[in-house]
């Protein structure tokens, strides 16, 4: 193979040297794929891993760290929680339905993969304007897949978010991210152990699905060429998923396994590679065995393959026949396709031929690592965006915040999906900020899933600490308190100065703002490379977090629950309109920072609304983002079907529709709200009574208010 | 027991490849009487007084939803356990698969909107007589959740009789013939309907009001 | 063996009378892409398949492959004309 | 007007080497019903509808009604012989 291959597979010649260098000669074509890709971006993480190294990883609740296919937290009585969010930007951006699925089913398996049962799936998508037609094609698609997929297997979606911005026109993003549950036990590991151990590879049968598809698509940018690499966009089919997941977690049940490791990217490549490195010993692999839907393959396209719904597992030589016999129940076709051996190097055999022999090391851990070379832009990255609102009246501008597309009701989504599934799900969708489901134990979590992009693209690293600050709000208003994050990073070229700056930026503001809620980083995801001709996407590191509230039944709600209840603004709250949605919709340019927070007295604040969730002592606590406060107001009155009199001076506009960490909606009687005033800010705002939301130069009805919120479902006819 | 069930029923809960409220459902049944999960390919239904055909995707729902599911080895038994008299409840993909066995009339269809909805319905108790609405008054409102996407109940010359559960005036959005929500079969021992009832039977979640389609049938199983 | 197998053509749609969402769906987003003059559109199923023996997919349809409670089929072979039972080509069989 | 329209017939199916579970699930179970002798099953859509230019079908499949990055189709008119972009009948374009 020569080193023009290679540079078209997408090493640079600099890799390919390396690679010569480490194996001695040239590399075959089996060799020189199984290079391209496990040397990509996408694998290897050539350009963020030494940013990731320094997120914080530790923690009390920390059960399974970053390293394994998912993450995982201690929910107590020898209950863990894994968890992992994942992007699936480029094939979403080819073929929305299916890239959008099968990003579902990736996520899936990795926490799968470590023994864990699905139970909550939460995504995370951004488009551009819903004016454009494209946008709403990937809209109505991507969301399509994902309820199709998750529905199918029967994983409740519990959550999620969704912005339109014109910066993701050209590359929308979809993560998706799923929520495993575990006895602490049961974990299971993906590293390969015990030389003369069988590999066996069970699921569906491999074709020609993404052949350099994810790992070349998702280390290039997409250009007007897309359309050559769609060929390779993979297929998902749910039941095959369903299977394969109650087989995993019966061959786990019964003990039969050593190992077990999904296969995602760059297939059987990559999975196997990645347990063999993990278990510091040798692979021996005949591509002859594995199963094939199409029979003229070759050996370097079944290794690089990228199929859905496949798994790896190696077991003890005796135990074969049993787990061979558990896959035929299931009817997921298990098959012995290599061994494990002392030699710390993957041979890859086509019968008796030997096709492929490197070792594993050089593969898996030697790709060279980039450091970035960051530079602050001198002139603003982003287009002012496009102004839509002409309104100044309090009560028009309201309205308008809640229809616009970032604020309007998700229902037309979410109602897509099955959120019920499993009987676990105490808060749904818009029942609270954050989704509450059940714990065997008697307890119960919460989760959440945000990223804001226009704020991190103002000012990447306070912009991402808003996004942790934004996840533990929503779970202190449903009454957890954080225990890990996952995240990922989703952003534009970083050999781009401008990019690598506003990654350097954002991971710094991550780890800081972790670092000050005592939380660890479990695992999570980077997609790098999402440019389209007309620029970068906005920085968007989304975040996900998991918590635990010890009693179900005082899960906290969004919605003003009971008339008379008083209404107040609480916690460190300090709007302004810079960056905010109001701005956005006025045409403003995106400001160049945003305001300093005061992340301790943010902890604080979402301690005591913590608290007083749990505490019973709220009948609503809902964190002021998007929209600012009247918004919240608003959305409170949505959720619970009643009104509010306020005494708020909607002339200022900063106080009233500015944005900022650190503020919550809060109902309750009075007495509950001094109290609450002894920990925190607390300002009373009015009343919930009535039908509509009324205030000195203020009057919607609620159903002026739910007619504006519901304007999503006009792009879903 | 809050809903009066009876232990010494036991209810079998079928169990196909890609089921995915077989678990929810056997809890469900396991709130009012004895429950164990049924495998597609076993024929054996262990003694059970009363089935349970889940939801989900069966058999991934090719083709048509519930098509190839009703040819399972177990569905043979339970088409016979049917035809001899013994209770049979279908939910959601099991309506489906019933109707498709002929064990119910009518067929179901993709929603008017061809979109999967997820979202708590009410339903009206049209019939609180029969084995699976005994503990239901007449004209009861019970709030259940739905979620499916092939759900448009379609029976030409249904016997109006055999209509057990509707829904209430705005809550069906699947565009049912007469917004039919449940029927039963002419003998009265087999009943589908598209909500899932399995998913109300704990004030957590959200509401208890499905319970009483199982303990209905806890009870009708002692009297048998 | 010598077993010579047939491809046909299973052409499943809804049963007349019975609303046709996607049909529909399909019908009413055609104009706004440019397409004028299209109507009575509906959306159904194909079913391809080898057969040894094409005087089985007649049972096969009404098995499992149709519900004629509400769909109709016809089938085509590469000799014959289209078949389906009972009725002509043009008045598919329910 | 005196426009004559045409009942056309769009056969839509997975591409070859796509992943078709449908068509798999199909062949599976059709010898569990006692039908021998069946290969090569792959499901996919039927559109039928009726055009006034049957030349517009075409780019309404391109445009709308295939998703040609996974699936392939053919349309059947009534007068001409099957027609699928550019190759003929028994190799569907792709
Ligand atoms: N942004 C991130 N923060 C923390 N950990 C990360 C991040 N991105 C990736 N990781 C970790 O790096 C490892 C490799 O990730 P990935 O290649 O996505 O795994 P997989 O192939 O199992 O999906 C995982 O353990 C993942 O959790
Ligand atoms: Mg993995």
């Amino acid at each position: 193979m020569s080193r023009s291959e290679a540079v078209a597979l997408g090493l640079t010649e600099g890799e390919y040297d390396g690679i010569v260098d480490r194996i001695g000669r040239e590399p075959n074509q089996v060799e020189l794929a199984m290079f391209s890709l496990m040397w990509s971006e996408h694998c290897a993480y050539k350009h963020s891993k030494k940013l990731l190294r320094t997120l914080p990883v530790e923690g009390p609740r920390l059960v399974l760290g970053p390293g394994e296919n998912a993450g995982a937290v201690d929910v107590g009585d020898g209950w863990a929680v894994a968890f992992k969010v994942e992007s699936h930007n480029h094939p979403s951006a080819v073929e929305p339905f299916q890239g959008a699925a099968t990003g579902v089913g990736g996520i899936l398996r990795d926490v799968f993969a470590i023994g864990a049962r699905p139970i909550a799936v939460l995504d995370s998508l951004r488009f551009g304007e819903p004016t454009s037609e494209r946008s709403r094609y990937l809209l109505d698609h991507a969301v399509a897949g994902i309820g199709h997929y998750g529905n199918s297997v029967g994983v409740a979606n519990v959550g999620g978010e969704v912005y339109f911005e014109a910066p993701y026109e050209q590359n929308c993003l979809v993560n998706a991210m799923c929520v495993g549950l575990v006895e602490r036990e049961r974990l299971i590991r993906s590293a390969a152990a015990g030389v003369g151990n069988k590999l066996v590879l069970f699921g569906a049968s491999t074709g020609r699905d993404g052949i350099g598809g994810a790992s070349v698509l998702a280390s290039a940018e997409l250009g007007d060429a897309d359309a050559d690499k769609r060929p390779t966009v993979q297929i998902g089919d749910p039941f095959e998923e369903k299977k394969l997941l109650e087989c995993s977690l019966e061959l786990l049940d019964r003990g039969l396994l050593v190992a077990l490791q999904d296969l995602g990217a760059a297939g059987l490549t990559s999975s196997s590679s990645e347990m063999a490195s993990k278990g510091e010993v040798g692979l021996r692999i005949d591509v002859r065995q594995v199963p094939l839907r199409e029979a003229d393959m070759e050996p370097f396209e079944i290794m690089v393959s990228e199929s859905q719904e496949r798994m790896l597992c190696v077991c003890e030589p005796g135990r074969v026949d049993a787990v061979l016999e558990v896959c035929a129940r299931w009817e997921v076709g298990g098959t012995v396709i290599g061994e494990i051996t002392d030699t710390r190097r993957m041979e890859i055999f086509d019968g008796d031929e030997r096709v492929g022999d490197i070792p594993v090391e050089a593969l898996v851990d030697d790709c060279p690592l980039y450091d970035l070379e960051p530079a602050a832009p001198a002139a603003p990255l982003y287009d002012a965006p496009a102004r839509t609102l002409e309104a100044t009246a309090a009560r028009d501008v309201l309205l308008g915040l809640l229809a616009s597309p970032n604020v309007a009701s998700r229902r037309p989504l979410f109602e897509q999906y099955d959120s019920v599934v499993g009987s676990r799900t105490v808060r749904r969708p818009e029942q609270a900020d954050a989704a509450v489901l059940a714990m065997p134990n008697g307890g119960a979590i919460g989760i959440s899933i945000d990223g804001n992009g226009r704020r991190v693209a103002c000012d990447p690293y306070r912009g991402a600490v808003e996004a942790v600050l934004e996840c533990a709000a929503n779970l202190a208003c449903a009454g957890a308190e954080p225990l890990g994050l996952t995240n990922c990073l989703n952003f534009g070229n970083p050999e781009k100065p401008h990019i690598a700056w506003q990654l350097t930026e954002a991971v710094r503001g991550l780890g800081d703002a972790c670092r000050a809620l005592d939380l660890p980083v479990v695992g999570g995801n980077v997609s790098l490379y999402n440019e389209g001709g007309e620029g970068p996407i906005y920085p968007t590191p989304v975040v996900g977090m998991v918590g635990e509230l010890p009693d179900p039944l005082h899960a906290g709600r969004t919605g003003f629950a009971r008339e008379g209840d008083a209404i107040a603004i609480a916690g460190p709250f300090a709007p302004a309109l810079p960056g905010s949605e109001l701005a956005k919709l006025r045409g403003e340019p995106l400001p160049d920072g945003l305001p300093e927070t005061d992340v301790a007295a943010v902890r604080a604040a979402q301690a005591a609304i913590r608290d007083a969730v749990r505490g019973g002592r709220l009948s609503s606590a809902h964190d002021v983002a998007e929209g600012g406060l009247l918004t919240a107001v608003a959305e409170s009155c949505l959720a619970g079907g009643l009104g509010a009199e306020l005494e708020l001076d909607v002339a200022d506009e900063e106080r009233v529709f500015g944005e900022g960490p650190g503020g919550f909606v809060v109902s309750a009687p009075e007495a509950a709200l001094r109290e609450l005033a002894e920990r925190i800010p607390v300002t009373i705002i009015g009343t919930v009574r009535g039908e509509s939301i009324r205030g000195p130069g203020l009057h919607a009805s609620l159903d002026e208010l739910r007619a504006a919120h519901g304007a999503l479902a006009a792009l879903f006819d | 027991m809050p809903h009066g069930g009876d232990r010494s029923v036991k209810f079998g809960v079928l169990q196909f490849p890609g089921s995915c409220d077989e678990r929810d459902a056997l809890l469900a049944c396991a709130k009012v009487a004895d429950a164990e999960l049924l495998w597609h390919g076993d024929r054996d239904l262990k003694g059970a007084d009363a089935i349970v055909v889940p939801g989900g995707f069966s058999y991934g729902d090719y083709l048509r939803a519930g098509a190839i599911a009703r040819f399972s080895p177990v569905m043979e038994s339970v088409i016979e356990f049917a035809h001899d008299g013994g209770l049979v409840l279908g939910i959601c993909n099991g309506f489906q698969v019933l109707c498709e066995a002929g064990l119910l009339p009518g067929a179901l269809l993709p929603n008017v909107e061809r979109r999967f909805v997820c979202r708590q319905v009410d339903l009206e108790v049209v019939d609180a007589e029969t084995a699976f609405t005994n503990r239901c008054a007449p004209g009861e409102l019970l709030s259940i959740p739905a979620k499916h996407q092939t759900g448009r109940f379609y029976a030409p010359d249904l016997d109006p009789d055999l209509v057990v559960l509707r829904y209430a005036t705005g809550h069906c959005f699947n565009g049912s013939q007469d917004e039919i929500a449940g029927v039963r079969n002419a003998a009265g021992n087999v009943f589908g309907l598209m909500p899932h009832p399995e998913h109300a039977v704990d004030p957590l979640t959200g509401s208890v009001d499905g319970l009483s389609i199982f303990s209905s049938m806890a009870h009708a199983g002692v009297a048998v | 063996m010598d077993v010579v197998s047939t491809r046909v053509r299973v052409l499943i749609r809804p049963k007349e009378g019975i609303l046709d969402p996607q049909g529909k769906a399909v019908e009413r987003v055609l104009p706004a892409l440019g397409f004028q003059g299209v109507a009575n559109v509906h959306v159904g199923r194909l079913v391809e398949l080898d057969v040894n023996d094409v005087s089985q997919v007649g049972p096969m349809c009404e098995k499992l492959l149709a519900n004629t409670l509400i769909e109709e089929y016809s089938i085509l072979t590469p000799e014959a004309e289209e078949t389906s039972p009972d009725v002509g080509p043009d008045a598919p069989r329910g």
